[in-house]
């Protein structure tokens, strides 16, 4: 199992392995380091973070549903300045790709968090979430929209000296739309997808169960849906693509390199199984070791089609 | 906090929908507090229905050292764990959790259990060695779980059952009312004095009741709350319970911040 | 059990139950005839007919994904001729909602469909499914532009002389704005959802599964997302909306019934339970005669929120 | 053909990886014919992980009147089902599909089974009075499934093994090569004259050959095969296998048509 290369390269950044732990699934890297140092890791994304603190929704946040979750957290998040103070001396310590998760409410506040984290060490990227609502247009997500998309990738990439993941809703009739635009305003990589809207009524109390009424559905129901989109935006930008969605297993992120990935992201499976990242680094060793394959980039975008 | 496949050493049905299993795993065991609580896996990789771990909160160390855990079958998690044998192996995540702030030395402790609340105060009982009464409160009396399956011995208890087959005919805030009540110097047991602690673990609707009684009585009070969990570790934010109006922070994280709060910690309004 | 009236009306279509079979799910009715008559069902959505018979997409044509599965059957069909000689006769002696599930790619093609059937009796319904690729449009489904939507529906109308359930497609950024432009349109009912957009690779061969590389994912996994969806439809047109996605058991089609559909489809719940539809029924009855209710009608759109 | 809640009555190891199940459901047992088969649920209500049914072939009918099945363990589906005690319950729909036409009146059968492929062959076998000689292929020894656990006796059976480790050392197509190239006059058993029947199951480079070598030598033959099924009934279109070229049809469904057919009725390039 030594031999094979797991490095991959996107673009200016460079990991170790091509797995990493999901925004808000890992929390801020140190909730896991007993079980997963993050420093075997590809990297870690850390909890989304905006300019203000935020408490988030009312109770219950989770609920289970066949192969997956629905969360409505509301993004609760220790804002940017704890974050700098409590958070980050941590994550400066690891010898890993510390990705921060970026949101706002408006360009402004992408902006302004965007600033705020601009020539600090020990950060590897943004990933900026654009499937916030924007509320100067009635809680649209920024992310359905090409234009408003683009506008808060520009707007993130005036602020910030280092590279910008923007990471894509799949809650869009044509997600290559979204990533073409993305791609046009400089993004420098895309991640994908973030959660598909759900719901879930108690039907003894006739309410809906998440105190938010709607949630995030995300976990193995969503893969299938997951793996396609990142399909089709492999086939439509030049930018490196990050895979999220449902991948429990080596096997399922072998799906997602396969298809052109070039690295994944675990967030739901972190809670079926707390090791399931470093399981799947060690299993993608093994599948590269029994098929003589010397280094991972062999596999990515190795998709036989026709 | 560690992560390990352990052996189901037993998994018994010792009352109605209740099962005991004890469960190998030394390390979780050695460091476990009462009042913490461990994350199962109830199906075997790669079956992904139901997807996420079950918090159980531990109910004891045995004798030969393994982990005691205590449950009902509510649902599909808890019966597919129903069928577990002592063949099979489950992924244990824990110690996890704040538990329980131990009495004072000398201080009394009410241990106040509704169903299968029995659990932490169990392991709590075990560990406190100052004096302690434990009242416990069940539907029926096949309910009852035996001072044996918790593997006590010498401890003052008393039972209520709602439907009156077993002890005192209502509710175990019955039992812990008219205990308060009685004036101290007829008591053998702890009483509302200075250093009593209460301690409770039950449905929301007891913890309520045993909340509002020692708020207002001037008891200190430490209860153990429930919320639905994904990581358990404190990560995911899935757990949130409202903090008191006059905390610092708007929510409690129940699986790090507890699943053990003292009730002035709680909004007992909005929970 | 008795006492339960179960009888939903849907505009001028009245069903003795709100359970139906999905299109493509259930054959032509006969199939499961000997383990569900069909007549002790709400009605039977038949496998969608296209003007020419098809014969469908090459083999492998379905695989299990977590709690769902992909299909890209490729809407293989008799065709409309074969439907009206060898499998209408059947379907006529039946004692309960007939609806025929129509599809083309062209208007053209929708319009031919619907008025073949026109005049037929023992049709009670025609099911329009939008979810398919428009050949004027480079294959982009018709049921992903509101415009194009509305068009269908009005070719279909301008031919047909039954109610109109127009089957939207859940492929989109806002299915409000589809099922707004449909309603307006003239479409007498709403029927969602079809299929997510999904794909499965063999990491062993690294191909996708299906021959089709990608297809349509249903079952369970994919409930949260109907859900929603059918909660925000019902909140946006007037018109009757009919449940469809992931439902196996009766607490499932409450889920629904309570969101405000005032029917639900049982699609891939019939593989997993070939009597699903049927005891789902007696799981709706079970669940009013235990709370007295009288008529599932005062189930219907009951969720209460805030 | 119904759908029945059976009472799982035995489920044993019987060679490497290979169970041998029999279930009680009378009814489809009396309805059932050679080469026909059942989809089994596999999990319990209302986990739904897998999702989908699984066909298995059915094996043949106990002396007790109990449905047979002998399946290996490949995946997450049957690891479950080797988990199914004699407590346990099992939703059985069947019996499905179009079995074998049985040969002619002392016409002559040459049954030939790859690894799991024994299955509906040895339930043909019961069947057949005729004369009938048995060609087995598995991997290894280990993987040997006795006449015994087949229910059959007094059958002219071989055997071959990929690596020697039983019989042949090679493929179990060798064996009805050699047979069917030794001149009648020198054969006991039934041979390529007209009137005998082969009849095969098992992977499908196996059928192609067993296919090619019917379509040869002008043999008639029938193939049992496999596909992945969602409804079992003929509902879905989900199971279709390419028709032979000259058809009227492009696909047909290996869960209504088949899963056996007519080697005249596949495209052999195509499958
Ligand atoms: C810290 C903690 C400690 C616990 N300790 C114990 C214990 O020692 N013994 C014990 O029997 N139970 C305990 N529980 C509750 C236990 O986790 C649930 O009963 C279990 O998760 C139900 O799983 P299920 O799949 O069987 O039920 P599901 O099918 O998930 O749900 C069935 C029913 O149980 C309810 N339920 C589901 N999850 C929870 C939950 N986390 N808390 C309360 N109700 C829930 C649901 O609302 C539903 O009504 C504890 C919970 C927590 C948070
Ligand atoms: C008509 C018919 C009769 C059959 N009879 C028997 C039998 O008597 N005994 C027996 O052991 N098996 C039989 N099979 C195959 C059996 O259905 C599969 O082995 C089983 O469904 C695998 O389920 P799983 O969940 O364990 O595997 P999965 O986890 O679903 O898959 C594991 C592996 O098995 C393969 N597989 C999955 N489904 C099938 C399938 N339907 N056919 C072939 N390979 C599959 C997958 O490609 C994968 O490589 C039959 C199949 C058909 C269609
Ligand atoms: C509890 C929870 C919290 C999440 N928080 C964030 C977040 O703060 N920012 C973000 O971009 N994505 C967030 N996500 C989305 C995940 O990062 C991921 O995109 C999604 O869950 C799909 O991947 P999965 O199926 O592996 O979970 C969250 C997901 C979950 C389940
Ligand atoms: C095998 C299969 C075939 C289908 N064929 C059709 C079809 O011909 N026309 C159509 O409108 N929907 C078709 N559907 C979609 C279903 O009717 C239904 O909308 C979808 O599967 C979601 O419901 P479910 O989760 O209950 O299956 C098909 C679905 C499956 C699984
Ligand atoms: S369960 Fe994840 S933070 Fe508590
Ligand atoms: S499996 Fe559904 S038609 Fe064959």
């Amino acid at each position: 199992m030594d031999g094979v290369d797991l490095r991959v390269r996107l673009g200016s950044l460079e990991l170790k392995n091509p797995v990493l732990a999901a925004s808000g699934t890992f929390g801020y890297g140190r909730e896991y380091s007993e079980l997963v140092h993050p420093d075997r890791l590809g990297g870690i994304v850390v909890k989304g973070i905006s300019l203000e603190p935020r408490a988030g929704n009312p109770p219950p946040r989770i609920i289970e549903t066949p192969c997956g979750m629905l969360n409505a957290i509301g993004l609760a998040n220790v804002g940017l300045n704890t974050f700098l103070k409590e958070k980050l001396p941590w994550l400066q310590s690891l010898h890993t790709a510390v990705i921060v998760n970026i949101y706002g409410h408006t360009l402004e506040e992408y902006a302004r968090v965007a600033a705020g984290l601009r020539g600090i060490d020990g950060i590897s990227a943004l990933e900026v979430n654009i499937s916030c609502p924007n509320v100067a247009r009635g809680g649209m997500a920024f992310g359905t929209d090409p234009d408003m998309s683009a506008r808060v990738t520009e707007a993130v990439l005036r602020e910030t000296d280092r590279p910008v993941i923007v990471k894509l809703s799949p809650n869009v009739t044509d997600i290559r739309v979204i990533a073409k635009a993305v791609e046009a305003a400089g993004a420098h990589m895309l991640s994908l997808i973030n959660t598909l809207t759900g719901m879930a009524v108690d039907v003894h109390r006739r309410r809906a169960v998440l105190g938010n009424v709607t949630g995030g559905l995300s976990g193995p129901a969503i893969r299938p849906v997951a793996l396609h989109m990142v399909h089709q935006v492999v086939h439509t930008v030049k930018i490196p693509v990050i895979g999220i969605g449902g991948i429990l297993t080596a096997e399922d992120a072998l799906q997602f390199l396969v298809a052109g990935a070039r690295a994944v992201q675990v967030g739901t499976g972190n809670f079926v199984n707390p090791t399931a990242t470093a399981d799947i680094i060690e299993g993608l060793n093994r599948y590269c070791a029994e098929r003589n394959i010397s280094t991972i980039e062999d596999v990515i975008g190795t998709l036989e089609t026709g | 906090m560690i992560e390990q496949n352990c052996k189901v050493v037993s998994n018994d049905l010792i009352a109605a929908d209740t099962y005991r299993m004890t469960l190998d795993c030394p390390e979780i065991a050695a460091d476990a507090q009462p009042g913490q609580f461990v994350m199962l896996k109830v199906t075997h990789h790669p079956i992904a229905d139901p997807l996420l771990r079950r918090p159980f909160s531990i109910a004891g160390i045995t004798a030969r050292g393994h982990l005691l855990v205590l449950y009902r079958v509510v649902g599909r998690g808890t019966r597919l764990m129903a069928s577990f044998g002592p063949e099979d192996r489950c992924w244990v995540l824990g110690p996890l959790g704040t538990g329980f702030e131990l009495p004072k030395k000398n201080g009394g402790s009410l241990l106040v259990a509704g169903g299968m609340g029995i659990a932490p105060l169990g392991f709590l009982a075990q560990r406190v060695d100052s004096p302690r009464h434990l009242f416990t409160g069940y539907g029926s009396a096949d309910q009852i779980i035996s001072m044996e399956d918790l593997g006590l011995s010498q401890i003052d208890a008393r039972v209520a059952t709602e439907d009156g087959t077993a002890g005192h005919h209502g509710m175990v805030t019955d039992l812990l009312l008219a205990h308060i009540e009685t004036p101290a110097s007829h008591q053998e047991k702890p009483g509302k004095g200075a250093g009593t602690v209460v301690y409770a673990c039950g449905p929301l609707p007891m913890l309520k009741a045993v909340a509002a009684l020692a708020l207002k009585e001037g008891i200190s009070c430490q209860v153990s709350l429930e919320s639905v969990m994904a990581c358990g570790l404190g990560a995911c934010q899935g757990c949130a319970v409202r903090a008191a109006p006059e905390s610092q922070r708007q929510y409690h994280h129940v699986c790090q911040d507890g699943p053990v709060f003292d009730v002035r910690a709680l909004d007992w309004d909005g929970i």
